[in-house]
């Protein structure tokens, strides 16, 4: 993705030692980079300039050079990394090739605007976690009192629990019916399928009317579960077999026994 | 510890007497044991006179909420006598929650009006009535609208108390199963096969032993 | 908890101010939590007003050795500042946090009510498993309003530990905020391009300036 165009000023042999091993220094440290955007943010400080100024395709560069050189050194990029890379490559086509009139996507630069902003959240975020954490805290600069509840004890006993404690109770629960169905249920359920092939090869048999509850699968009849399932299951059977001419249904009366038999030639 | 004698001249000057009242004040406060004047006098800067200043910081509480009490040879800060009465709420003693009842409020947290039966059919071990009066008199759950089905079962709710001390807005605010799986809340799955049996045998005991803990 | 309405008139006359200023003291004194102005009221005699006597008794301690301060809704003494070199003894080891967790927090107390999925925006990776978990644990994050937006995802806030863990009065008062907010910086800016998450932008806006507004 980002290596075609690269080849020119990629040239290996052309930088300096204290260059390559300033690079193999970051490649080196990859496992330190909290992600692609961490790296974009370290990348930056080179440019020694306000976030706000920084040349986003000279940064896009910096980042396809590194990519390209972590390749060489034949070291696995986590994918993020990669797909970064394709991104800014992108980004980089953009910005140096005139825009397109009829392309309705955001230009170069709104995306390169989009970047610096991104960049310049992260690091405020860093500065504001920074100054957090330099704050006077409690039990390092300020503290709480050493001697709480003083006084004589009427012990009372109230129980209590976190929140953590309620949901790891409640995923431990649903987690463990999530398996359920999915082992068990397999051997409860009766496809059509099955439930067309045994037909199929009973209808044969049956030239007069024959209720359809009897052609329901041995051991298919007491567990009331694989009853509801056996029964649907041939019952859409049998629809299917008259709807293609195979046999012929008959009902009684509302909700009395279905009969079925074979279609006479 | 430190009872070196008067330095006839100190190099470096002794705070002024108000800001050793102040530390005085603050370290008899965030100490867990009652501090001896030795004490004091070592954990203050040189030339610190910490029985002088506690002098003044004992006078300055005078009749006022707490006080600057002598406890054998040191010294520390207790409620005055007469507000003892407002303290008795600092002496209850939490205990966590039996397993049980916790997934039980779970359970009603995440799928209130929830009947008995249902909290039965999903924890998949019935329910003991100490569980749900434990809850009730903890003021975590209490009775929603019975549900218009046969038998017109009572349902259950969380109460706002129960959002309260588990800090939350409402009960639908509570994640759901993916996203307790994303921020890392969810244990990881064990095995499918090996664990349906294990996990239910577990919570058939943990329910049998709940019953017999709620009998107390 | 007790929001009754005021009594026209009390059967028993309230203490006296300067009574009920000596019990606000003794309450805090006696606890490390911070206590809510509905807890102090709770706790006090029929008829005090808990906040009149909190003002009175932040003012007496002013410049003292330890300081009545407000931690969210809640109130709590704590030691002054400028001593907390007197008190090496009783300083705890916090656990190091890891630099994501840092982060992580720095980004919802900034940018809270805040999702997951935004997180994951600023930082530019995945919010790796026990980072929230560690940050819920430690009672520095809960769980907020669900965002009313397409999945209605599970919201983070910071929580009055937070605030009193770093000595903040309330989430206005984090560091530079004001700032930030003028640089546009914590806008949840969508990628351009991306026309279908301006409805989210605008609610994640409402929401935040709703979260800071209520700390007044």
């Amino acid at each position: 993705m980002a290596d075609p165009q690269g080849g020119g000023d990629d040239d290996f042999e052309a930088i300096s030692v204290a260059d390559r091993v300033a690079a193999e220094a970051l490649i080196v440290d990859v496992d330190g980079f909290e992600g692609p955007l961490d790296l974009l943010l370290t990348l930056s400080r080179t440019q020694k300039v306000d976030l706000r100024k920084i040349s986003v395709l000279k940064l896009a560069e910096q980042y396809l050079t590194f990519v390209d050189r972590a390749k060489q050194l034949r070291l696995e990029l986590a994918a993020d990394y990669l797909v970064m890379a394709a991104w800014l490559a992108f980004l980089k086509s953009r910005l140096l090739l005139p825009p397109d009139p009829a392309d309705q996507g955001p230009s170069g630069e709104e995306l390169a605007a989009h970047l610096a902003f991104q960049l310049e959240r992260l690091q405020a975020m860093r500065d504001a976690a920074a100054r957090l954490m330099g704050r006077d805290l409690l039990g390092r600069d300020f503290f709480a009192r050493g001697t709480p509840s003083g006084v004589a004890r009427v012990r009372r006993v109230t129980h209590t629990a976190t929140l953590l404690d309620l949901m790891q109770a409640y995923a431990r629960i649903r987690t463990r019916d999530e398996f359920r169905p999915f082992v068990m249920d397999r051997d409860k359920v009766f496809t059509m399928e099955q439930a067309l092939d045994r037909m199929r090869g009973l209808i044969g048999f049956a030239g007069d009317w024959t209720q359809l509850a009897s052609y329901l699968p041995e051991g298919w009849e007491n567990d009331p579960v694989r009853r509801r399932s056996a029964t649907a299951s041939t019952f859409a059977a049998s629809l299917e077999l008259a709807k293609q001419g195979q046999i012929e249904l008959r009902q009684g009366d509302t909700f009395a026994p279905i009969q079925i038999r074979r279609k006479p030639e | 510890m430190t009872d070196a004698p008067e330095p006839e001249e100190s190099l470096f000057q002794a705070p002024p007497m108000g800001e050793q009242e102040r530390m005085v004040e603050a370290i008899l406060f965030a100490t867990a044991e009652p501090v001896t004047v030795a004490e004091l006098n070592a954990r203050m800067p040189h030339g610190c006179d910490a029985a002088e200043a506690l002098a003044l910081l004992r006078k300055r509480y005078q009749g006022r909420g707490v006080q600057v009490c002598k406890v054998g040879d040191a010294w520390a800060i207790r409620t005055a006598r007469d507000l003892g009465f407002l303290m008795r709420k600092e002496t209850v003693e939490t205990r966590k929650l039996s397993r049980a009842a916790i997934e039980t409020l779970a359970i009603i947290a995440y799928h209130q009006p929830v009947t008995r039966a249902e909290i039965e059919e999903i924890r998949g071990v019935s329910v003991s009535r100490g569980t749900v009066d434990q809850l009730i008199e903890l003021e975590w759950i209490r009775f929603g609208r019975r549900r218009m089905t046969p038998g017109r079962p009572v349902t259950y709710v969380v109460t706002q108390g129960f959002l309260d001390h588990f800090g939350l807005e409402s009960a639908r605010d509570l994640p759901g199963l993916k996203e307790l799986r994303a921020a890392g809340l969810l244990e990881n799955r064990p095995p499918p096969g090996a664990m349906a049996d294990q996990g239910e045998d577990e919570t058939a005991e943990d329910g049998q032993s709940d019953m017999f803990e709620d009998e107390s």
